[in-house]
């Protein structure tokens, strides 16, 4: 299953796969590494619209990708969460570390906060 | 009513998302809300992921997932003969993980906690690990 | 590629529905058509269904089912340790069944034939039966 | 789950399960023989719109109503199938016994096929 990725405006967005779990965390994880290699973007945006599931192995993807991006000055955001991925976000503390897009910026395709 | 499963699968990730499915179509028989099943494919997908990528270090193995329910209440209980755990206290600590390679969160057992009534482990080195979770789903209006 | 589950269940009817997700989702990992998964689902349904009604005769007992696939080459066992079949030819004959104040079709073995490419049985009155069913799943190109 | 029936002009339709197996037949058996007692319908008809999955259980149902409905003289008919359900009374000749409403039927709302 590969990712789909769109690169615009200095962002790049990330589709997230359908269930997020150990099972796809380590192409996930190289794919969304070498997409930010390459495309030499300031805003990483997570877009879980198709994401129906996901664990503590999303976690560890999300806060590993923070981590090495935000080293090199970029912003990160989550928008399109369904109610189960906002529970995972809110339960794991990970909503501190990732902001999570607000219905505003859905409805305008703005995501950078900015 | 009352209703019992046992499933026993090779211990490949590719197997996680199966046992999720197979464990809520089990579940689904006490007509739980899409909350409750969502609570308990998380917290079954922890406790496997654990014993395929802790437990048998990605190696061969078979995990053992039993479920049971008395009315209401439910069981899971998640089985490997694997490393086992030294100090289950300490591994039950968010954030404490034993492979931050892999870029664990550390936040498998917190989930467990978070989206079950109740978890207990018991695990013995190199004998294996057993995981003991219960849930009780809330008692809802029968469909029309 | 290899995998395989072994399912223990409760003779209850309301795991007939269990059994048929549980089997489709385990043959998923093969990314077969929906024909393909609906033909494999079944001839579980049937099997399983027969070792609750004829088997255990909607009494107490176990059912096991074992899923393997290699490669696109599947194969499911549907195992009860219940009244056996003496006459297994007989059996498997279209329309013929002994429980038809059940209003039972005698259809049971000509669908497991029809929807997978082999099915075998072996039984022993008193000890009980198996059936042994395989499937090959056409190559399909992988989806995007 | 309990089923819907609809009777009018003499027909009684009986709108089928969504999983018709060993499960589900006792208690369907008793409902639409029960339908058909106090309804005095001579035309019964099974709708299959709901129907998403059917084994030999489903067969030996349809038959034992075929066969007692018949017995007092009304006819039976089948429709709103999806493709497998199509193919279950193909394979088992359920076909041959209860004819399948044609999509025109359908369209008019008619299904009763005269
Ligand atoms: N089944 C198991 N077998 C052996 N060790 C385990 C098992 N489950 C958990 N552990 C240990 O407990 C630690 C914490 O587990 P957990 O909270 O799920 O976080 P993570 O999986 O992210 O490491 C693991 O890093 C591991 O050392
Ligand atoms: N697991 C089983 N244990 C005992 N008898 C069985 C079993 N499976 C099938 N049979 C016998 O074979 C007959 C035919 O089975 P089948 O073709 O499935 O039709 P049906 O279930 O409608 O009777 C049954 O009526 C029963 O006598």
């Amino acid at each position: 299953m590969r990712q789909s990725y769109q690169c615009k405006n200095g962002q790049l967005i990330v589709e997230m796969p359908k269930e997020i779990d150990h099972h796809c965390a380590k192409e996930l994880r190289e794919d969304i590494d070498r997409m930010i290699e390459i495309s030499h973007v300031r805003v990483l945006v997570f877009d879980f619209s198709q994401t129906e599931f996901m664990d503590s192995s999303g976690i560890g993807v999300l806060i590993g990708r923070c981590r090495n991006f935000g080293y090199s000055g970029g912003s990160v955001q989550a928008v399109h969460l369904n109610d189960r991925v906002k529970k995972i976000f809110m339960v794991s503390g990970l909503s501190k570390l990732i902001p999570i897009g607000t219905e505003q910026e859905r409805a305008g395709g703005r995501v950078d906060g900015e | 009513m009352e209703n019992r499963m046992r499933l026993e699968f090779d211990a490949v990730s590719v197997n996680e998302s199966f046992a999720r499915v197979a464990v809520s179509a089990f579940f689904a028989q006490l007509n739980p809300t899409v909350d409750e099943i969502e609570d308990v494919k998380t917290a079954v997908s922890e406790a496997v992921t654990n014993s395929i990528i802790h437990g048998y270090g990605e190696k061969e193995g078979t995990v053992v997932v039993t479920c049971t329910y008395h009315d209401k209440d439910s069981e899971v209980v998640v089985i490997d003969e694997g490393v086992g755990i030294a100090d289950i206290e300490k591994s039950m600590e968010p954030f404490f993980t034993t492979k931050p390679e892999l870029e664990r969160s550390g936040m498998g057992f917190a989930f467990m906690e978070a989206f079950m009534d109740e978890v207990s482990v018991e695990s013995e080195p190199l004998k294996g690990t057993k995981v003991t979770m219960k849930k009780r789903f809330g008692e809802r209006k029968l469909e029309e």
